[in-house]
């Protein structure tokens, strides 16, 4: 078994200029989105910079270009939609990944040690949250947490390999969902439209 | 303790290198490779030598990898006409001859130790602390002048010869949270060994090995497409290093009288300079050996 | 000298998975390998770092990390391109 | 004060040893690819994570928790991305059971 | 001094494997494999015999460094004339 000659599984979903009237505005917008993440990366960096070279104001003749350089690497990526993450979320959600991951790599760990008691297998998984950023962050997540991991991502419907097929990893999921649900400050009405 | 560390370094290199070696296997025989830069990369830094050991991670571990991978597939595996047995065993004798001879020659060598009290004697001198980066920038600038150069030859070769260029596969929706922490994470972490080569290991040539990885990744998520127009960029900045080089020798030979001997008290300015263009340079130059520079269709010229 | 006999035992773990990469069977065994043990090294640095009260060494495990992302980025964006 | 912190930092990067001991051992153990993958993806960031930490502690300064954070933040996306692209090369070859 | 030594025979070490691959094996992408592995034995060993009272001579790692990104530049300049040699051998 390979992995060579992989059929291309994700279309690019570019809007077509024939069909899309205002394909100057959306062009507009989405170069712009990219320069707002640009510019978010830049000051990232400025930040890590002073991070690692605050007792050294003179570093900054270096630090200043290297950010330039990074922000405009990053104009080459798509442009996702804005954050607005709830810091109280944000709190929370680094609390659940943390014991999370800790978690995972215990029952990982424990597999590794038995491996007879695997019963390994897929999980089809039809998400609701919204495509971009959130559905991303759900998809790293599962991979972190103990037990399953992300095989496949089609719109919104997930492929999760899973090392135990009970209930619990579907209700693990569910919280899972639930929480970056909160992060993203998405009600559930939102979530379903 | 540390000895058993040692020990056990060492064996997995020989290990490794010969799982390396030993396979028809491709991408075992690189992934092989690559494992054993960085554990090449490891045993340098127990040997004292950091600058070394980022440059061997970064190149010899990281880009050697890629460029080994994307011709993997393309050459053929040779026709399998194995050498009779008494060849081989002829050869092996001599290997083992030759690895005994060299072990014995380099551990029996006098250890007429005559540079570093030189260097350390004119460090002071050169601008900047770390010794690897004076050696280099200062004390034998001219050999990394021509050094570059080599670089720009071996690109022009490429250039010539024209390999088609990789071609990655569709990489799916979580290639983009990875490029854009790792992208910048490149461009960062350049800039900090380019800043700090002149005091602790780093410099030039590993901050701009990196920066060819940041690239790389971009090429490889499908993100960026080498454009005539881009290539064309690229072989400019990939210039741009020897040229600026090249005019800094000229202009300390008009100052001083004497080729790359930086003037007085300035030699930090020059030196971080050059670096600075060195690595954006290398940076291109590496990605660019990477992607191989197709001809352009007939039609296009 | 407890530091020193972790940093034993982590290259131990970095050397331990590489077998897979020599026996395989698939691919995606090796590049796993080979991954395993990018990682061993980021660690094996982090742990010789501390106990040789050097921080240098952990610059050298960050270049170290980035470097690891993008070969195994690159063992398997290249896979296809056998044709 | 600082006994304190060495003995945490060297209880945690036992543990972060220990993980990735176990994560080289499941590579060996475990029956096929995708159940490998997980000992890639978990266990060996979880125990670079808790080394780090371990580290931090031992070190004792706040300019290395900066870079040992970005270690572990660069070596939990590299095993999260290449885990997901090779389960996903894996999976399109049509072996779902 | 003993760890010096133990780095010394790893490094010939590799080079005498490179040198038994390079003549025993036809394939070409073998083949630039074992002369990166000679250059990389070359490099250790030029770097244990630098290495004096625990400190390291600053101009071998001068040299091994430039050797190390000169390396790089002529693999792939041999990778383009192989992979150019095998698409002639086709036609």
């Amino acid at each position: 078994m390979t992995i060579h000659d992989v059929p291309p599984i994700d279309r690019q979903q570019t809007p077509s200029a024939t069909t899309e009237p205002h394909q100057e505005v959306l062009a507009v917008a989405r170069s712009s989105g990219r320069l707002r993440g640009a510019i978010t990366t830049g000051t990232v960096l400025v930040v890590l910079w002073a991070g690692f070279h605050w007792n050294d104001p003179t570093s900054w003749t270096v630090g200043v270009p290297m950010a330039l350089i990074g922000g405009a690497l990053v104009l080459f990526l798509p442009a996702s939609a804005p954050l607005q993450l709830s810091p109280l979320g944000m709190l929370r959600f680094a609390k659940f990944a943390i014991i999370g991951i800790l978690r995972g790599a215990v029952d990982v760990s424990w597999h590794s040690l038995s491996p007879r008691t695997l019963q390994p297998g897929f999980i089809p998984w039809r998400t609701h949250l919204p495509k971009g950023g959130p559905r991303r962050l759900f998809a790293v997540a599962i991979t972190l947490l103990p037990g399953t991991l992300t095989a496949r991502i089609e719109d919104d419907m997930l492929t999760i390999h899973a090392l135990d097929l009970s209930d619990a990893t579907r209700d693990a999921l569910a919280a899972l969902e639930a929480h970056i649900a909160k992060l993203y400050r998405l009600d559930h009405k939102e979530m379903v439209l | 303790m540390s000895l058993a560390f040692d020990i056990l370094l060492a064996f997995g290199v020989v290990f490794t290198a010969a799982a390396a070696l030993g396979t028809h296997d491709r991408v075992a025989s690189i992934a092989g490779f690559v494992v054993t830069g960085l554990l090449v990369a490891l045993s340098l830094v127990r040997l004292g030598a950091p600058d070394v050991a980022l440059a061997e991670a970064a190149i010899g571990a990281g880009l050697t990898g890629a460029l080994l991978l994307r011709s993997a597939w393309r050459l053929k595996p040779a026709e399998s006409r194995v050498s009779p047995a008494i060849d081989r065993i002829i050869v092996a004798l001599i290997a083992v001859c030759l690895s005994g001879a060299l072990a014995w020659a380099v551990y029996t060598a006098p250890g007429a130790a005559l540079y570093p009290a030189l260097v350390s004697e004119r460090l002071a001198e050169s601008g900047v602390t770390n010794p690897v980066t004076a050696v280099l920038l200062n004390f034998r600038a001219w050999d990394t002048l021509l050094e570059i150069a080599v670089l720009f030859v071996a690109l022009i070769l490429v250039r010539i010869v024209a390999p088609a260029h990789p071609q990655p596969v569709v990489l799916g929706e979580l290639m983009l949270p990875f490029a854009r922490i790792v992208v910048p994470m490149c461009a960062f972490l350049a800039g900090h060994l380019l800043w700090q080569g002149a005091s602790v290991p780093g410099g030039a040539f590993q901050a701009g090995a990196i920066l060819a990885g940041g690239l790389l990744v971009l090429m490889l998520g499908g993100f960026a497409v080498l454009t005539p127009r881009l290539l064309s960029w690229g072989m400019m900045v990939a210039l741009l290093g020897l040229a600026v080089f090249a005019v800094a020798a000229l202009s300390t030979e008009a100052l001083t009288g004497t080729l790359l001997l930086y003037p007085d008290g300035a030699a930090k300015i020059w030196i971080l300079m050059i670096e600075a263009v060195l690595t954006l340079s290398i940076a291109a130059m590496l990605c660019l050996l990477f992607c191989g520079m197709p001809r352009r269709p007939l039609n296009d010229v | 000298m407890i530091l020193n006999f972790l940093a034993f035992c982590t290259l131990v773990a970095t050397l331990a998975a590489l077998p897979r990469l020599i026996i395989g069977p698939t691919a995606a065994d090796r590049i796993i390998a080979a991954q395993l043990a990018g990682t061993g090294t980021v660690a094996t640095l982090i742990v010789l770092g501390t106990a040789d009260k050097t921080p240098a060494l952990f610059d050298a495990a960050l270049v170290f990390a980035t470097l690891a992302a993008v070969s195994g980025l690159a063992f398997v964006a290249l896979q296809r391109t056998r044709l | 004060m600082t006994t304190v912190l060495q003995v945490v930092g060297l209880t945690l990067t036992t543990f972060g040893v220990s993980f990735l001991l176990i994560a080289a051992l499941g590579v060996w153990r475990l029956p096929d690819v995708l159940s490998r993958l997980h000992a890639l993806t978990k266990a060996d960031s979880a125990g670079l994570a808790l080394i780090a930490l371990g580290a931090a502690c031992l070190k004792g300064r706040p300019d290395s928790l900066l870079v040992l954070g970005l270690c572990v933040v660069l070596v939990a996306l590299s095993g999260v991305t290449i885990g997901h692209l090779i389960a996903r090369a894996h999976l399109s070859e049509g072996d779902l059971e | 001094m003993t760890s010096e030594l133990i780095y010394i025979c790893a490094g010939s070490g590799l080079v005498g494997l490179a040198f038994y691959r390079l003549a025993t094996c036809r394939d070409m992408l073998l083949r630039v494999l074992s002369l990166n592995v000679l250059a990389v034995g070359i490099a250790i060993l030029f770097l244990a015999s630098a290495r004096n009272a625990g400190m390291t001579d600053a101009v071998p790692q001068a040299f091994i460094l430039t050797g190390i990104v000169v390396l790089v530049a002529v693999t792939a300049a041999l990778l383009a004339l192989a992979e150019q040699i095998d698409s002639q051998r086709d036609e």
